[in-house]
């Protein structure tokens, strides 16, 4: 098993970009939607073939072991060259969940599973009542023998309706003094009667976000990962590399670049005006990425990231955002239609970029909610 | 009243109920309202007495865009009111389309502008010659289920207005998907058989003024739209309960509330205002700058209250399933129908210094 | 005596217009300060001999007793001349305090010397710990014998070292069970060893604001204004025309037309990104003007004016300030220099502009009181 | 360490209160302190050792900014590391002069820019011939308390870089009092006596690589400034109350308070990075870009976080009395020196299309 701790960084990119160019489908590069499995199968096989389906996990658990500034080299190439994140949930959550808090059986058992792609994870967090306030969450699961049993809903599940398993946060304590109190970690099956996935369209007609219903389904109490009633705790720690990887620049990255050649093909650089806002907005993205910088060295150094890393998120998704409305505003008299706009022998789809935008500064925790965090835990305001 | 008698016609309809199940069957309007609309002399709001309309003038014109805008209804009225009528009753207003169009048994799509080899506007080309069009026009707005095209072409004698029938030879329509489920047409014409209406300086002049008229409709389109938008949101914050509280109960919430009311309140003031000195000018180019002022700010007022409206919303915003997104995608094209914003200030600096240097 | 009500608006303006231009020093016009009393007292002589020094008073009172319609007019043109509105904290504050809510022997007394400017007036509303939070404000007014006793400290009390008398919100009630209760209206002399005047010299180095500090000063209980302990309704009551007077356009269009002449001057208008902010801000203060004037029909057709009219201020105050912060820009490497800069045949300070319009967001209940108000007051938010 | 040492100078010295006392004087700098910055070393950072400094590039005179914006000192380092000794080191570094800058017994403004007849920056026209310097110069940082003054003029041989004494017969100085205190200079020369130090293409060279460096060294100032006025007001809305409660518990103004923040970070860590890739590339246009996205940056934070300062301060932020004002006016002079950022915009994007058109 090769050590890639070992490498320098140089070596360690040019492998990984060495695999990715050639290996990776073109015709999956930079994909707009969200990919259903069975889209980007033959991807994975060829990844989990590699031994590099899941570059954070442990070697003994089957992951590539890669350290914090690895692991940044590794996404940073994956990025570059537009490489699908698959369907990662089971890799990015489920798996460090397991592997911190799971029983050995659990990891014995589901581990080689998400390797495969054998099970296909969903997240179980949102529900009508509880987004920004997510600790309000009513889904109910109740012992009853050996089971737990589901009752409630859960809404914003990303690709559900292609999901084999989910898992959830779940009250298992409806009592509890504090409503963080009296959360669990549960895993359960998808396949089964008292489960209903009913997908969501967008505003911009995509449906990859679906609402699941829970009817008296089921799931063996050797599902609960970590001790009962300790969910909440156990989400927030998940939290850490999540939270710089939300602030990264690269969907703010590669909307500019998009923005500059439509810009170009178009004539929007003639404009004085575009030009100077055009200016203001790639260097928000440059400064950013400086500052983006300063976290990913924290985490090289092996040094645990602050609340403040919040902030990344914030300017970066904002920065998206505009960059999406300057494309609309470089569209001119096209900016209200939908589909990719051919200017020379670019594509650019003006519209898709734009909606994509929109809801980065709700999900994720809102912007609104960053705020108050940083507010508080950095700034040390009170109230 | 015409306010009121618009909106009491379009909420009986259904509002924006209506208009989301119209984007849901194929994104084009009803032929009924069409008629209810025109009985109710919508159509003919600007049009002379004399020509069987209102005579009301262009302010009046924006009460009624307003309403349009509020339940971002798909049917063609500021097309019709303002171009193709704008046209019309300025060149010929004889003709006996003026009658169709103000009665609403016709609908006419306008065609002027042309897209260049960058994929932007370009300097005109089509020909009109021997009876026939050659050529292509591009961003014709109502387009599909239009009946015809005024077309504005070059000429031998100088530039014309025809008439091509929407079933004429050699006429393609090529259809271009619009956010908020309309379409876009790209008209080409090979020897399209059409009529000529009008031709000489008058047309461009006639063209100039109609494009102002319906620049200046479309800004007050943008009002109502806001408007609702932000009443729709408005009402939202105040049901939807986060951290046991309504969110409309947060300050950062509040005050960004108030930052959107306070710009719909000036965008409504200033658009009308725009119309209202509009209707007493008869120089096309202070029309024009006039125009610009108007759209310049509905379209500013209404891309930050959609947006920042989806914001508020939070997660379902962000769904079909809530009306916000249709106004949110009627913005969208709105905006970039005729000019957005920052085109608009550009124009608007642009006259203003124009009437100063000739003072 | 004149029925100006009686006349047209055109007819009306045109002799205040015809006035003011044949009557107002030319030295005196659009004056960068505020000025002591002395530096206009040769103005305010013919405009009280011409019987105009309080527009909006009744005419039994010495006023003019205009009605909303020609006031508007009236303040229009001063504006549009560049008079200057005088020391008229008294004919604007105090007069109408005293016709509304004064005795027959106050009105008798004072009304005469606020006219002829034998008094001069300050306001004492604002004290260290109370700003924003104005019920708050703890200057007691205790009752000995036929006087009050007055300590405690005002600030903010502009121009108190040029004036005669301050009329104060003082607490006379201190146990009433909620701030606002228990504040009183009450008329003093300056000229008295209990009060001392400090002037506070701002970030521009302008001396109009003042501390005044009050150690047992003392004033004759005949000076109450309205029923003891009744000050904070009177107070509130006062404000209906105040309020569409600070959001009035005057301030943003004087500072747009030097802006122009300045960026004209300059050259400035040669950048299309300039023009393009120059025009942003122009169209700014037009729609504020055509809303402004949906509220002046209003007063005109004689209706109160509800909260909503706080909007103005909101929007004309940060319009201001970006026009200002524009003549910066444009200033381009003069923009730090103080004191008129020379273009062509004009002057602009710069500068001066820039600080005048920063405390306008502060002043008159600073933007952020503004938009609480107008969330819970006008859209109905709750909490 | 270079960050404590700088820090702990101007602490002990007073720190902006200091700053405040030289304001209220005569709006010069302390000549003591220019003294204890030349032991440190601070004038020498960017000047190889060869030649008396401590050779370490711009990032770590960036380094030193922060800490003079910091407490808003008056003395000239931007200018004498920037531009003084910019310019020397570039070419003449073994002239004598070089050796009092970095040792702090004299001090030098560079003059360079024209003030035209609209009164903004025009063409050059300052000659020197025969010894003598003949015209005037603009915008001259530093010139009162100033020994000398660098000149670039144009003579016979092309452009040159002379020294004029501070005290040269023919030289008249004219005082612009800006916002923090300090002035700026006009200078006038008739026949002024000047020594010549350099000429040819290599004055123009070194005149765009200097106040590169400048302006990057100008950009770090703001930075440090920035992030002493939002510590200033962090702390005082923790302490402020209003409504019973301190006005940092608002929502609305912890929101606020968070976005300057956010907008402090991003201007450190972009100008810091601007500054070390300048240390690590020798291309003169490129470097001028780099400091064009350091100072767009950091006027642009500046801005907004000084005036935001005293919004959040309320009535006392207006006052002279808090320290806040102080950052105000002298984040104006900062930022009108060597261009504001929509300034460095148009030069950054001008300086990245060459490069792109280059490749």
């Amino acid at each position: 098993m090769t050590d890639w701790n070992a490498m320098s960084d140089a070596e360690f990119r040019k492998e990984v970009r060495g695999f990715f160019e050639a290996e990776y489908p073109e015709e999956l590069r930079h994909l707009p939607h969200r990919p259903k499995f069975a889209e980007i199968e033959h991807w994975h096989v060829k990844l989990h073939a590699k031994g590099w389906v899941a570059p954070a996990w442990p070697a003994e658990f089957g992951g590539m072991g890669l350290n914090a500034a690895k692991l940044l080299i590794f996404y940073e190439e994956q990025q570059r060259w537009g490489v699908n994140r698959g369907r990662d949930m089971g890799i990015q959550m489920v798996g460090p969940l397991i592997i911190k808090f799971g029983t050995q059986e659990q990891k014995d058992y589901w581990l080689p599973r998400i390797l495969s792609c054998e099970d296909i994870w969903c997240q179980g967090y949102s529900e009508p009542g509880a987004g920004s306030d997510l600790a309000n969450l009513r889904t109910r699961a109740d012992i009853e023998g050996d089971e737990f049993v589901i009752n409630g809903q859960k809404i914003w599940t990303t690709m559900a309706h292609d999901a084999t398993h989910i898992f959830m946060l779940v009250r298992t304590d409806p009592d509890a003094p504090k409503k963080q109190q009296g959360i669990s970690f549960l895993l359960a099956p998808m396949d089964q009667p008292g489960v209903e996935v009913r997908t969501i369209t967008t505003l911009s007609g995509e449906t990859e976000f679906c609402e699941v219903f829970f009817d008296n389904a089921r799931t063996p109490k050797a599902n609960l990962v970590g001790e009962l009633n300790k969910g909440w705790t156990m989400a927030k720690a998940l939290l850490s590399f999540e939270r710089i990887f939300i602030g990264s620049p690269s969907l703010a990255q590669n909307a500019l670049g998009q923005l500059e050649s439509f810009a170009r093909g178009r004539g929007a650089f003639d404009d004085p005006v575009f030009r100077d806002r055009f200016a203001q907005a790639a260097l928000d993205v440059e400064d950013h990425a400086a500052l983006y910088g300063r976290f990913a060295d924290q985490l090289k150094r092996g040094e645990t990231l602050g609340a403040d890393v919040s902030m990344l998120k914030i300017w970066v998704t904002e920065c998206f955002q505009r960059i999406t409305e300057l494309m609309i505003e470089a569209a001119g008299p096209d900016g209200g239609t939908i589909g990719p706009l051919q200017v020379g022998n670019v594509n650019v789809d003006v519209l898709a970029s734009f909606y994509k935008a929109r809801p980065t500064t709700i999900y994720g925790g809102s912007n609104e909610i960053q705020r108050n965090i940083l507010s508080k835990a950095v700034l040390g305001l009170p109230g | 009243m015409l306010r009121e008698s618009a909106r009491t016609l379009f909420e009986r309809a259904g509002g924006s109920g209506r208009s989301r199940k119209l984007r849901d069957a194929d994104g084009g309007w009803d032929a009924d309202m069409i008629r209810e609309l025109a009985e109710a002399g919508v159509f003919g709001v600007t049009v002379p007495e004399d020509n069987g309309g209102l005579g009301m003038g262009l302010a009046a014109g924006g009460v009624i865009a307003e309403e349009v805008g509020r339940v971002i209804a798909p049917e063609p009225v500021v097309v019709t009111v303002g171009l193709s009528l704008g046209l019309l009753r300025r060149l010929c207003p004889d003709h006996a389309k003026m009658e169709q169009l103000v009665g609403g048994t016709t609908v006419l799509a306008v065609a002027w502008q042309e897209r260049g080899p960058n994929g932007g506007p370009a300097e005109a080309t089509c020909r009109y010659a021997d009876g026939k069009l050659t050529g292509s026009k591009a961003w014709v707005v109502g387009a599909v289920g239009a009946d015809g095209f005024l077309v504005v072409a070059d000429s031998d004698a100088g530039p014309v207005l025809v008439l091509a029938e929407a079933k004429a030879s050699g006429l393609s329509l090529e259809k271009s998907p619009q956010a908020d489920g309309s379409a876009m047409g790209e008209l080409s014409f090979s020897g399209t058989p059409a009529e000529q209406l009008a031709d000489g300086a008058a047309v461009q002049d006639a063209l100039a003024d109609a494009v102002s008229d319906a620049t200046a409709l479309a800004a007050a389109e943008l009002v109502g739209l806001s408007d609702r938008a932000f009443e729709i949101t408005l009402d939202y914050i105040k049901t939807r309960e986060q951290f046991d509280k309504p969110i409309g109960s947060f300050q950062v919430i509040q005050h960004r509330a108030v930052d959107l009311h306070v710009m719909r309140e000036v965008a409504q003031a200033g658009v009308r205002e725009a119309l209202a000195q509009m209707d007493s000018e008869a120089d096309p180019k202070i029309r024009a700058r006039l125009a610009s002022r108007a759209k310049a700010r509905a379209v500013r007022a209404a891309k930050k209250i959609t947006r920042d409206s989806i914001q508020l919303h939070g997660a379902v915003g962000y769904t079909d399933e809530f009306d916000i997104g249709l106004y949110l995608n009627r913005a969208l094209v709105l905006s970039a129908w005729l000019g957005d914003d920052a085109y608009h200030r550009r124009m608007w600096f642009d006259a203003r210094e124009e009437e100063g240097a000739a003072q």
